[in-house]
């Protein structure tokens, strides 16, 4: 029985009025992929965004490796071993694909900037050191080729990888993908399934990630849950999540169809 | 009743679109399937005039590649944007009145009838915002929207993205039934499979160009369409 | 620091650049000197707004009032005591500050450090909000220091000002301290931290993602520029001798934004550029306010017209060349060689 | 201090308050269809002022006439700013197009100085408008009165328009989102232009009674007003037009009250708006009435 | 992008030097005056004066002509400097007129003691302008001297045992003028009740007003400009604040009276000429010439524009016109004696480079500017 990474309790967001997550539970055992799915609108976003920091929950808890997070500052999640992928890929786009990756080894950046300005020697070891990390993780995801093109001047699947890169940089243990094959065609779709699935091996990860193409979810997570206006409405292996009649009356509608 | 030849789009130095053709007959549903940055939404949007295109757009005969937004829209062409946008800050019932903007004040009552009872869900909050709607709902009224201009021909980009599959359904229902009807469609899609299924005709885009085309039912059955956009093996 | 081409090269160009403030000390007329004075201050001034506006992409307003303190801290440290008894007639100087003096490099770096100091506190409150929020929380920051500086009387001789500050500002302190600052700058610019700074220019929310600690990047740039803007104004008190409230209007902001723009955002050698030009460019404007024989023809001079024309040249600057003159590129040797060799940069 | 006093300073500050409303809702609306800051609309303020001036003053119209032709003239004036600075911005960055309203706006100012020269001119005012008002002692100036009914007439009339006409709601609709509101068959370029008439209307509106009030002009006399008003217009919540009355309100009264109850203050003044306003969105970053700076307003 | 930049410089360095092509056989003299920014207004109406004088004389009594280069300085120190740094040495201009407020006059001093290059100004009252400087000096007199006229009228004729002064607390020429007076008023025996701050951009004054109308001086002692002065006397009448207003220099423009119609009607101040009593040959001539020209009469700021202009001609001559050295002009403009001009009689101090003049109080009768008094140092 491996260690649980990621233990949510009763997240909930409220919005003025309305509650836009309520009492969303989950455990993440480390290892897995664990995907959450849902309709537009159904808080899976915002569900994400209380994880990763980026909103502060009404109320419920969020613990990291048995650690209270709930209301921690991103940038500290982030250095504890979390990174995350959005929605519609946020790059930075007018820094090259090397550059975004190095943004990724800030938080534990080894120089100050006493050594910045005066270019001490360490400032040169750590920055060639970066830079080389860089490279050997870009030659990892095969856009070695491409490290200096600004990322703004990339096709949209090599995009979403250099996202990932970007976001492995950071060292995480939990990645979370926020709608990895949004926009995606089915072949890239696939590609990119396999590619998920090569990084969580190499790099020894969790994966936790929101997604609406069905097949991507069933084929590669081994747990999902559904999340429907705010509630969480089911959880299970694929085929049973496939069978749940409430999410087939929520959400799937008549598969065949 | 859509006559596109030779259209290009540039974004700067970028080739959107390189020099395609096809139509829009009166009375039928067309697709449009291909990846993202394949050149749909750009073509749509050349269209509209949205974006200044080169090549030649006959809409009923007439030459609207050179004409501003407003003016196309004007003369029967609406647009159902990707991603629905919606006037979140307008009511259901103002984003209907944005919808019909050049109609006559006693034209708009019996456009209204007709709406509700196609989407009975926006009559009964009329007079709630648009932002508070659910994301199938928005779709709802982001078609009734386009409606309200009574267009001859009817465009729709990526009705089904982000939604439920029990949603997209939906959404084709209605698009099929306003087909019955005799509106004429032109329908941008990723979700190729239930694109083809609805559509009478289809147009595969590749890098801004188009990679095949034929009758939709021949297209679902065409081996390359069903590895790259159905994800068959 | 390594012995590379580049670094040798850098060092060559800064030897020949302060060859050519010795050549225009001794060769060109003090017009002209001054005007190098101004450009030099200037530079120096937008290279450290660049750093908070360009490459952070914050949306910040703010320089005239860093400026100012830069000015009056400078100023009060480098008059004498006698000067100071003679000047405030109003009410006297308060006793501490009245006694305090020293010579122009101590007094131009606590002037600095002073604006640094007051950037890092007000740091904390303005970066809670951004983009056009930030412009008017900054903007305000500005008039209030000019409300403040008219108002305590007993510091800043309010509206009176400070008349007769010593004359050491020269060509010389103005080329050492931007070299100073451009050096300082574009090191922070080259590095990590400057890498997260575009990084939060390019996508906030995405930097924060990445583990930057947004805040406290802001920070370095946020303080890095009150420090370059607060001996910008050491020197520029120095040099025009007198300072009262009125010197540190929006006008020198909008001044110092339109040269960073004009040179591209984020480009500190779109700066240097513009800041020539502009500086120079509205020196030389004098002309159309001048009566003209052009041709034959005889234009009478009309007072105010350079202001007019100069506002059309920005609006025409900005309508055609939005990007700037450099956009984000920025010169450096690699790029040069590479074009040298017809190779893509 | 007393009651009286307190009294009078009140309606002095409401009736500087709906002056400066009216510039606010320039800005807000403005802002809210195309994201930009509008520095040159304090000038339009200070062009209104002396459109009125060179009616009344050199071509001897009736006060009424010069001041409906000087509000039109104003309206048109905003309108050409849009179109010829503006309008080729519209895709460049937020920045850009700020700088090219800065430079709009030294090109006002300096424009009316050559053209005016820089003496102050007398603004002739209307009998109508001039007097006071004695009540038992408390003196209320005609024009403290009249302004914010004006005012006040002025924007319901623009809340009917914003709420029931449809070119209001095109406006509104447009604070949202340019693209759909164009293939809605909407003309977006003349709803821009009907947006940046109403505001100019309104600024030369507020010119005219700021002019009376104080009726010495000068071509610099909008800088100010019109920064207060933009700072209104922010603690209102920027882009929505209530907002920004509300907030023009709270800075014109505390202004005065301040330096009413506390003289020694006076001096911080004009400060007091911003330092006000920066102790607002500390705490509530989008100003009272507003909502989040991404989303459509109005 | 870069040709349309390069293509600007060139066309700009030409117009340079078409502007700077100059005849020979004539005297260039320097003026730097605030023409835009905010206060352009001073700065044309000297303009105006300064013009009308050189129409006046526009030649040396050698026959050269006197040419005038006006910069704009915007009425900023750093651009004041340029302007007088840009005089001296691009347009190699024997003496300089200007500037308006004393802080850019101060601005620009020290570059044309440098140059050793003499600077008139018209109307830069703050006593430390020529403090130390040998090639500074003034047409106008200076603070402490009409802050002391203004009291000793207030205590000797007016009878004021109280006061109240409204200072803009933005403009060191208020500033200074109000600490003159407050210091000369108390030591005549006079008490200051009120002391009120305003800001240059302010426009109401209703607060002040209800302060000083609770404190009931004797008196109201405004140095400010008229502009203000106007707007103040408009909103204390009509909020019923009756007291007589004293004001200085900063007061005299026909404005003044437009502006603040009948609320100004009895305001009096102390200024540098009056042209119905009249002082010299000179005033009356300017005023005729000055209101033929451009329809009003003139104000102090155009009168001591003209002085400065027509004491510097003075001096060029007896220096010896044409070829007059700046240091000799500089000598002869300090030794002014009892030189006739528009604003009385002017002797200049040698050691201090001030005028020794006397004030004239004048005061709104009518809707007129009337004369009062006049009073010798």
């Amino acid at each position: 029985m491996s260690n649980i990474i990621l233990k949510c309790e009763n997240l909930t967001m409220q919005f003025g009025g309305l509650v836009a997550v309520n009492k969303f539970s989950i455990q993440i055992r480390e290892g897995m992929i664990f995907g959450l799915i849902g309709p537009n609108g159904a808080g899976k976003t915002t569900a994400f965004n209380m994880i990763t920091g980026n909103l502060k929950p009404t109320s419920g808890k969020v613990y990291f490796y048995d650690k209270d997070i709930t209301g921690m500052k991103p940038y500290k999640i982030v250095s504890l071993g979390m990174a995350r992928t959005f929605q519609n890929i946020r790059l930075f786009s007018n820094l090259s694909v090397l550059e975004n990756v190095l943004t990724g080894y800030h938080h534990k950046l080894k120089y100050n900037l006493i050594d910045t300005i005066l270019r001490t020697p360490r400032f040169y070891k750590y920055e060639n050191q970066m830079k080389e990390e860089g490279m050997k993780l870009l030659e990892s995801v095969r856009l070695e080729e491409k490290a200096n093109f600004r990322a703004s001047e990339l096709p949209y699947g090599e995009r979403r990888k250099v996202e990932i890169a970007r976001a492995l940089a950071t060292g995480p243990k939990l990645l979370l993908l926020d709608e990895p094959a949004a926009g995606m065609n089915p072949q890239e779709t696939t590609d990119l399934m396999y590619f998920i699935q090569e990084v969580k091996e190499k790099f020894d990860l969790t994966v936790f990630l929101i997604e609406h193409d069905m097949k991507f979810v069933m084929n590669l997570c081994e747990t999902i849950a559904v999340l429907d206006h705010g509630v969480k409405i089911a959880e299970g292996k694929p085929e049973e999540i496939r069978k749940n009649p409430d999410v087939i009356k929520a959400y799937l509608g008549d598969i065949n169809a | 009743m859509l006559e596109v030849k030779d259209l290009n789009v540039f974004y700067g130095v970028i080739h959107a679109v390189k020099g395609i053709n096809f139509n829009v007959p009166d009375g039928k549903i067309v697709t449009l399937i291909g990846a993202n940055g394949a050149g749909k939404s750009s073509t749509l949007k050349a269209i509209i005039g949205l974006v200044r295109p080169k090549g030649e757009i006959l809409f009923k005969g007439k030459e609207i590649s050179k004409m501003p937004a407003h003016l196309i829209a004007r003369s029967g062409i609406a647009l159902v944007p990707e991603g629905r946008r919606v006037f979140v800050n307008l009511t259901i019932l103002e984003n209907l009145r944005m919808g019909g903007f050049n109609k006559e004040l006693h034209e708009l009552e019996p456009l209204y009838e007709k709406m509700f009872e196609l989407f009975p869900i926006l009559k009964e909050r009329a007079y709630q915002k648009a932002g508070t709607l659910s994301g199938g709902e928005q779709q709802m009224l982001a078609i009734a929207r386009a409606l309200m201009s009574e267009p001859e021909l009817l465009m729709l980009d990526e009705p089904s993205l982000g939604l439920a599959p029990l949603i997209v359904a939906e959404v084709f229902d209605i698009l099929k039934e306003l087909n019955k009807q005799g509106r004429t469609i032109l329908l941008v899609e990723q979700n190729a499979a239930q694109a083809l299924k609805l559509a009478d005709y289809g147009y595969v885009l590749e890098n801004g160009t188009i990679a095949l085309e034929g009758e939709a039912s021949g297209l679902l059955e065409n081996d390359e369409v069903r590895k790259r956009y159905l994800g068959e093996d | 620091m390594k012995l590379d081409r580049n670094n040798i090269l850098t060092a060559l160009s800064i030897a020949l650049f302060f060859l050519f403030v010795w050549w225009a000390n001794h060769h060109l007329t003090s017009y002209a000197v001054r005007i190098w004075e101004d450009t030099l201050i200037f530079l120096m001034l937008s290279a450290g707004y660049n750093l908070i506006n360009g490459v952070t992409g914050q949306f910040s307003l703010e320089p005239n009032g860093f400026v100012a303190i830069g000015a009056y801290v400078t100023a009060i440290l480098i008059l004498t005591p006698a000067q100071k008894e003679s000047m405030f007639i109003i009410e006297p100087m308060v006793p501490w500050l009245a006694n305090l003096h020293m010579s122009f490099l101590p007094a131009l770096i606590i002037g600095g450090i002073v604006t640094a100091i007051v950037g890092f506190l007000l740091g904390f409150p303005v970066f809670r909000v951004r983009g056009d929020y930030l412009a008017i929380v900054t903007l305000g920051f500005g008039l209030t220091i000019r409300v403040v500086s008219n108002n305590t009387i007993t510091i800043t001789n309010g509206s009176l000002g400070l008349k007769g500050i010593p004359t050491y500002t020269n060509i010389w302190w103005c080329a050492v301290w931007v070299v100073i600052a451009m050096i300082v700058i574009m090191r922070i610019v080259d590095s990590a931290f400057g890498r997260a700074m575009k990084a939060i220019r390019d996508d906030e929310d995405a930097a924060i993602a990445m583990g930057i600690n947004t805040l406290w990047m802001k920070q370095i740039a946020f303080v890095t520029a009150a420090f370059f803007e607060g001996v910008g104004g050491g020197l520029l008190a120095s040099l025009i001798t007198i300072i009262s409230p009125t010197v540190f209007t929006f006008f020198l902001t909008f001044e110092l934004l339109i040269i960073i723009v004009v040179g591209g955002l984020g480009s500190m050698t779109g700066t240097a550029i513009a800041t020539v030009l502009v500086v120079w460019g509205s020196e030389l404007l004098r002309v159309v306010e001048q009566p003209m024989n052009i041709f034959g023809l005889h234009i009478p001079g009309i007072p105010g017209m350079r202001m007019v024309v100069f506002s059309i040249l920005l609006i025409v600057i900005m309508i055609f060349a939005r990007e700037g003159i450099m956009g984000q590129k920025e010169f450096s040797w690699d790029w040069l060689f590479n074009k040298f060799k017809g190779k893509r940069a | 201090m007393n009651l009286t006093i307190v009294l009078q300073q009140l309606v002095n500050g409401i009736s500087l308050g709906s002056l400066y409303g009216l510039v606010a809702i320039g800005y807000t609306m403005v802002y809210g269809v195309i994201r930009l800051i509008n520095f040159a609309h304090g000038d339009i303020m200070m062009v209104g002022m002396y459109f009125a001036f060179t009616g009344i003053a050199m071509l001897f119209l009736p006060w009424w006439a010069a001041f409906l032709l000087s509000m039109l003239a104003s309206a048109l004036v905003g309108v050409i700013i849009d179109r010829v600075a503006y309008k080729p911005l519209r895709n460049a960055s937020r920045i850009s197009a700020l700088i090219t309203a800065i430079g709009v706006s030294f090109f006002l100012e300096n424009s009316f100085l050559v053209i005016y020269g820089g003496v102050p001119k007398a603004f002739p005012v209307p009998s109508v408008f001039g007097g006071a008002i004695n009540i038992h002692g408390v003196i209320f100036p005609n024009i403290a009165i009249i302004t914010p009914i004006v005012a006040m007439i002025f924007l319901m009339i623009l809340l009917f328009i914003l709420h029931k006409t449809k070119y209001g709601m095109a406006m509104r609709a447009l604070s949202f989102d340019f693209e759909t509101v164009r293939i809605m068959g909407v003309n977006v370029d003349l709803v821009i232009s009907m947006v940046f008439a109403i505001g100019s209307f309104l600024a030369a509106l507020s010119g005219i009674f700021w002019a009376m009030r104080y009726p010495a002009i000068n071509p610099l006399i909008g800088i100010m007003p019109g920064l207060k008003a933009f700072a209104a217009a922010v603690l209102g919540g920027i882009g929505s037009v209530t907002g920004a009355a509300i907030g023009g309100f709270i800075i014109g009264i505390s202004e005065i009250l301040v330096v009413a109850l506390f003289p020694s203050l006076a001096g911080y003044k004009d400060a007091f708006a911003f330092l006000f306003l920066i102790f607002v969105l500390l705490f509530k970053p989008t100003g009272i009435m507003g909502e989040d700076l991404e989303r459509g307003r109005f | 992008m870069k040709r349309l930049l390069s293509s600007l410089v060139a066309v700009l360095v030409a117009l340079t030097f078409l502007a700077n092509a100059s005849l020979a056989g004539e005297v260039k003299v320097g003026v730097v005056l605030p023409m835009t920014g905010l206060v352009a207004a001073f700065g044309q109406s000297a303009w105006k004066g300064i013009k009308l004088a050189q129409s006046m004389e526009p030649k040396t009594k050698n026959g050269c002509k006197v040419k005038l280069i006006l910069l704009d300085n915007k009425g900023m120190k750093v651009e004041t400097a340029n302007a007088v740094s840009k005089l001296i040495t691009d347009n190699h201009v024997r003496a300089i007129i200007g500037a308006i407020t004393s802080s850019d006059t101060m601005a620009g001093a020290p570059i044309a003691e440098k140059h050793h290059i003499p600077m008139i100004t018209s109307s830069a009252t703050n006593p430390l302008v020529t403090k130390g400087k040998k090639y500074i000096s003034r047409a106008c007199f200076i603070d402490p001297f009409q802050g002391a006229v203004a009291a000793k009228y207030a205590r000797n004729k007016l009878h004021a045992k109280t006061a109240a002064v409204m200072i803009e607390r933005d403009q060191d020429y208020s500033v200074g003028l109000a600490h003159a007076f407050i210091k000369a008023f108390k030591k005549l025996g006079g008490k200051i009740v009120a002391v009120e701050f305003f800001q240059s951009t302010d426009q109401d004054y209703s607060a002040q007003i209800s302060d000083i109308k609770a404190k009931h001086p004797d008196i109201i002692y405004m140095p400010s400009y008229y502009q203000e002065i106007a707007l103040f006397a408009r909103q204390a009448r009509q909020y019923g604040l009756k007291q007589p207003i004293l004001a200085g220099d900063g007061a005299e423009a026909e404005a003044l009276i437009k502006i603040g119609g009948k609320a100004v009607e009895g305001l009096t101040f102390t200024t540098h000429f009056d042209p119905h009593a009249a002082a010299t040959p000179l005033t009356v001539k300017f005023i005729k010439l000055y209101e033929k020209k451009y329809g009003t009469p003139p104000d102090a700021m155009a009168a001591l524009g003209a002085d400065a202009y027509f004491i510097l001609v003075q001096a060029i001559n007896k220096a010896g016109g044409c070829n007059a050295k700046p240091e000799k002009i500089n000598y002869y403009i300090r030794h002014t004696k009892n030189f006739k001009g528009v604003t009385g009689t002017i002797t200049i101090d040698p050691k201090t480079g001030n005028a020794i003049k006397s004030a004239v109080i004048r005061k709104v009768k009518n809707g007129k500017f009337v004369y009062v008094t006049t009073v010798n140092p």
